[in-house]
């Protein structure tokens, strides 16, 4: 659906990455870990298209006016990294703007009692929280491992942790957490039983699905593309499926039937 | 007041109001059904339909500009079978007229294709782009040449009975001499613009943003030259015209009908506000209220020059 | 570090660097001296020069749109007499080098014009503008007919001894076979593109925005028509290039560059920030330092594709 | 010159009409009434082009910082008509707006001891009030006279008479002072010895001319026109000389050579 969100706060949580929490309708409530919005940042024609990201959270709140009842928000997690997010950075509480959500297939959760393994590079932690949230909810077992250049690519573990989750961090310079790639840290622990969500930069996705496929264990990636519409119609965003040749092309869209993949859906390098 | 009287008619096909849905950019309609009362538009057009399914280009295919975007999607689009078959069934139980656009690689395949749809129910027109390569003839842009369009528009219109209207291409020396061969060729209306042919360069890695290289500019920073053609053509040619090209509010469409145009299409606008179709019609018909204006068709071409 | 190199030459014309400021959006020079520094920039294109002063078109004469503007100033400019007289000696003990923008209503105005300029102190080299009307020819844009620049640019070139770049309209079909036709003429360089044909309309008046209807589309609304155009005549014409269309940043320059470019043109933005093409010039400098590349010339047409 | 300034403050002086006041540099001082600046409403491409005020006051202030000396401050009174105006309008205390200024040719103030006459339609009024400081300063007899066509157009009128200024209104539905044209009040107040000032509407700036060559009064105008470069280059916003005809063109450029031109200078329709 389509509504208009007023911002409730942004904050910058480490340099350069925010956490911005919006007024939402009730029909957010119903929405599922892994599905994205589609945020127009102004009423300008620059930037024109409206940028996409992950549900972080979404959750029901008290506005502090009398008489009034619960609300929900949601709530995303972003970098800035050009100008329509250089621009979404310099919001306010009380500012308004245009949102399309909840868009796209969100994750499998899989079957109770499994081990839940999240996987998050940078600020591919966003979409994980909320999924580690409802996980939470239904009393599963979820270890979190979160990679980055360096500590300040690592969000929001606290956070996690909160909610139970036993969380694994690993940088590439070692200011946070074992010095090497996430990977690493994750691949003793996958065993038959566990199921993985991974969202982060391709490369990571890439031998996450490696990996994955190795050890026989379900994995669920959570795809970026660059995206027009979002919601299906101008096939700016797909991605090569499985079985994709030049003569029997098999596109998916990261927008409808993403963006989150099972891992053997789509083709990796 | 009565409300005023928002229907017009391009070629036999009767709208409630000016605005349509521009091809590619609205996807086979459904994907919209969310946003918007796909039954308060003038009409949709469908997504570019080839005879075979086509896979289009590889990624990526869209990149921002300023004031517009590009993109170079490669026609994907599931071939005419398909959408006869898994899209139209849909479309046919909404009350809004559908037109179907279409191209083909060869010439060959512009007539087999329209013959495909002719006789559909619930095809109330044809749409032509001949924006497309001829793969045949070394890649020549039909819409670029006139006697390769006059071919095209020929051939579809022996095997179709549909309304047809023919798409044109901003990228030649002159939109008349365009406009013209296709009206003489049997064309019962004409839309334009389809995009301006552009680039995008990825500084930091020294290639293209686009893996096609090059693409199609749409969006308001095209508007301008899509007012000059509809605004040329439409001094030029007798045959209704289908404004194109950055049209955002009901005030951009209403420029294009001054400018000639009976009836706009609402492309990039569709990707910023999923419901824009709506709004804009809805803007036009409050523009004529504050006017006193009964009727929109009293607008077409009145612009004083 | 040293600091990179960013000199370029076209054409024997020596420039500190790539950025040079477009004919008719930097007046003849001194209007922009309070803003920066006239000896920080590669080279100055005067506005564009005819035989006889010329009044240029009513007012209005222009117009913002979306991410761009419509200019129909028609031309008004002082004659070159008077530019030789009144312009020139100001200009003169400016450092850096002076190119004369020149166009003719009539073919033998062009050589006249050029003639004129020929042997002249002071001006390294002339653009000749061919995207006017040839008032003897019923109109027909010397610009877009490749016969017809044919013949402009061979009668300049016998009435010139000084670098002659060729300046192309966007408004064609196929650029190349422009570029083409230019470089056998006798041009020693190109440069891309002046605006594209638009139109505006005032919708509560029912009139045309401008006086003149139509006007020409700068800014950066068309720079991805002009990057695709520079880029194509790049790969087909082995002359020099000069990028121009929305230049705003150092990285808009470095990706014309990339495109093929070995300088580039900077028009509207300087009626944004009159100190736009000194910034430019900085921009790109920054940018090689970081990137640690030493000269500037390393980056003309380094796109991989 | 070029500069940022800081806004120091934007208020609403009436439905539509702002008044905003920011910081300038010590070369404004210098500057004269009449002459304008342009003002770049943000960063972004839309809208892309400068937009033009005329000066409404300048002068120096003591900002409220331990040990800061005298500043100087522009102010700009300005009418929301479309986009940049509007955003305009949104500026707070503490934003930042790049300006070119002083740009033009302003009044001629003429010689001491005349009676010097103000005439001003609507947002008009906004380069008189610098203009009447001036005349003040001076010790000149000044006299306002202003239009509009509801009492919401007449602007600032306490600040001109708190200067000293005799002040006449008119307004089209007589909500505020005379009802009709403010040139019909100004009429019997021409007199040799007098000289005008008018800035307004065009049609008003026309009436005012041919009033004031029938009674043989020097009349200044300070004139409007669609501007992009402001500094005489693009010659976007010329108008035509008293002389212009086809064959003898002769353009004016009101950004350079005017905004202010003596009435005779150019050519009424
Ligand atoms: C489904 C999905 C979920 C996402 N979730 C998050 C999230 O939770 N947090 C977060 O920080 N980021 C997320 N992203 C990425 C985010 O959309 C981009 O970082 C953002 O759009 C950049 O906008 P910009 O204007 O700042 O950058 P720009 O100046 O436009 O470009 C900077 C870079 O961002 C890329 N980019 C720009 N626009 C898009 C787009 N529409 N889609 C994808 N990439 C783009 C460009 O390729 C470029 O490399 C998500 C992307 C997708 C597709
Ligand atoms: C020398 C000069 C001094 C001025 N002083 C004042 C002043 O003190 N206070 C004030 O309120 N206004 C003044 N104006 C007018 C002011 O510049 C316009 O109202 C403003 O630019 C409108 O911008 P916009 O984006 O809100 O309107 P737009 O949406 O761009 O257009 C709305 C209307 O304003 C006109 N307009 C737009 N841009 C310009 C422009 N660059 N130059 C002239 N007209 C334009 C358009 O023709 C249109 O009719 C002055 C204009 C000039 C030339
Ligand atoms: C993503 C995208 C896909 C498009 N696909 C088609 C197509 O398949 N067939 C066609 O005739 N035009 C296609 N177009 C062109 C549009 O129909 C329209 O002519 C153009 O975008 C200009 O209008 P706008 O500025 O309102 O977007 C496409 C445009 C976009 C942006
Ligand atoms: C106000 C204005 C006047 C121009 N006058 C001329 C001219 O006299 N001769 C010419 O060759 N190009 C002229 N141009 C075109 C520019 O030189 C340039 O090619 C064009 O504006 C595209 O560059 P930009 O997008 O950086 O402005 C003019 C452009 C503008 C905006
Ligand atoms: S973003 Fe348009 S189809 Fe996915
Ligand atoms: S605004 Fe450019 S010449 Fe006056």
């Amino acid at each position: 659906m389509q509504f208009k969100a007023m911002v409730l706060s942004n904050v910058e949580l480490s340099p350069g990455y925010f956490r911005m929490k919006m007024t939402a309708p009730q029909e957010l409530a119903s929405s599922a870990p892994g599905q994205f919005l589609m945020l127009k940042v102004n009423d300008a024609i620059d930037p024109l298209l409206r940028r996409p990201f992950g549900l972080f959270d979404v959750g029901s709140f008290l506005p502090e006016y009398a008489g009034c009842g619960a609300q929900i928000y949601c709530e995303i997690l972003y970098k800035v990294v050009g100008k329509g997010t250089k621009l979404l950075s310099a919001l306010h509480h009380g500012d308004l703007v245009d949102l399309l959500a909840p868009l796209g297939k969100g994750f499998d959760l899989g079957p109770a009692g499994e081990e839940k393994v999240l996987v998050g590079g940078g600020v591919g932690l966003a979409p994980l929280y909320y999924l580690a949230k409802e996980l939470k909810n239904r009393g599963e077992k979820v270890r979190l491992f979160a990679g980055g250049r360096n500590r300040d690519d690592i969000l929001c573990i606290t956070e996690f942790e909160r909610l139970g989750v036993e969380t694994y961090v690993a940088t590439d310079d070692g200011t946070l957490g074992e010095r090497g790639f996430v990977t690493q840290v994750l691949e003793p622990h996958l065993a038959p039983g566990t199921r993985i969500f991974a969202c982060g930069p391709t490369p990571m996705l890439n031998a996450v699905a490696k990996m994955a496929q190795k050890s026989g264990v379900p994995c669920q990636v959570s795809m970026e593309a660059y995206m027009a519409c979002g919601v299906g119609a101008c096939l700016g965003c797909v991605m090569k499926g499985a079985n994709h040749t030049e003569e029997t092309p098999d596109y998916r869209c990261v927008c409808k039937d993403g963006p989150v993949f099972d891992s053997f859906e789509l083709q990796w390098s | 007041m009565q409300r005023p009287d928002m229907s017009v008619a391009i070629a036999g096909i009767e709208m409630r109001n000016p605005v349509m849905t521009a091809s590619g950019t609205f996807g086979y309609g459904a994907e919209f059904a969310d946003y918007l009362n796909l039954e308060s538009i003038g009409a949709m057009i469908t997504k570019g339909l080839s005879l075979k399914p086509k896979a289009g280009n590889p990624t990526p295919r869209i990149v921002e500009t300023s004031g517009g975007m590009l993109n170079a999607i490669g026609l994907q689009n599931v071939g005419i079978d398909a959408f006869i078959e898994q899209k139209l069934p849909y479309l046919k139980n909404v009350n809004t007229p559908v037109i179907a656009n279409l191209y083909g690689n060869t010439l060959e395949e512009y007539g087999e294709v329209a013959s495909r749809l002719d006789g559909l129910a619930g095809v109330a027109g044809i749409e032509v782009n001949i924006s497309c390569p001829n793969v045949k003839q070394g890649g020549i842009v039909f819409g670029t040449d006139p006697s390769a369009a006059q071919e095209v528009v020929s051939l579809v219109k022996k095997n179709t009975s549909k309304p047809l209207i023919v798409k044109l291409s901003p990228n030649v020396t002159d939109v008349v001499v365009m406009a013209k061969a296709c009206a003489d060729a049997g064309a019962d209306a004409l839309s334009l613009i389809n995009t301006l042919t552009g680039m995008a360069i990825d500084l930091e890695r020294r290639r293209p943003v686009l893996a096609n290289v090059t693409g199609g500019l749409s969006g308001p920073a095209i508007k301008p030259v899509a007012l000059r053609m509809v605004w040329q053509v439409a001094k030029a040619v007798s045959l209704p015209i289908i404004g194109i090209g950055g049209i955002m509010t009901g005030r951009d469409a209403l420029e294009f009908m001054l400018a000639g145009a009976t009836a706009v299409q609402v492309g990039t606008a569709s990707f910023l506000d999923p419901s824009a179709a709506q709004r804009i019609a809805r803007e036009m018909e409050e523009y004529l209220v504050e006017h006193d204006i009964a009727s929109v068709r009293s607008l077409v071409g009145a612009l004083e020059v």
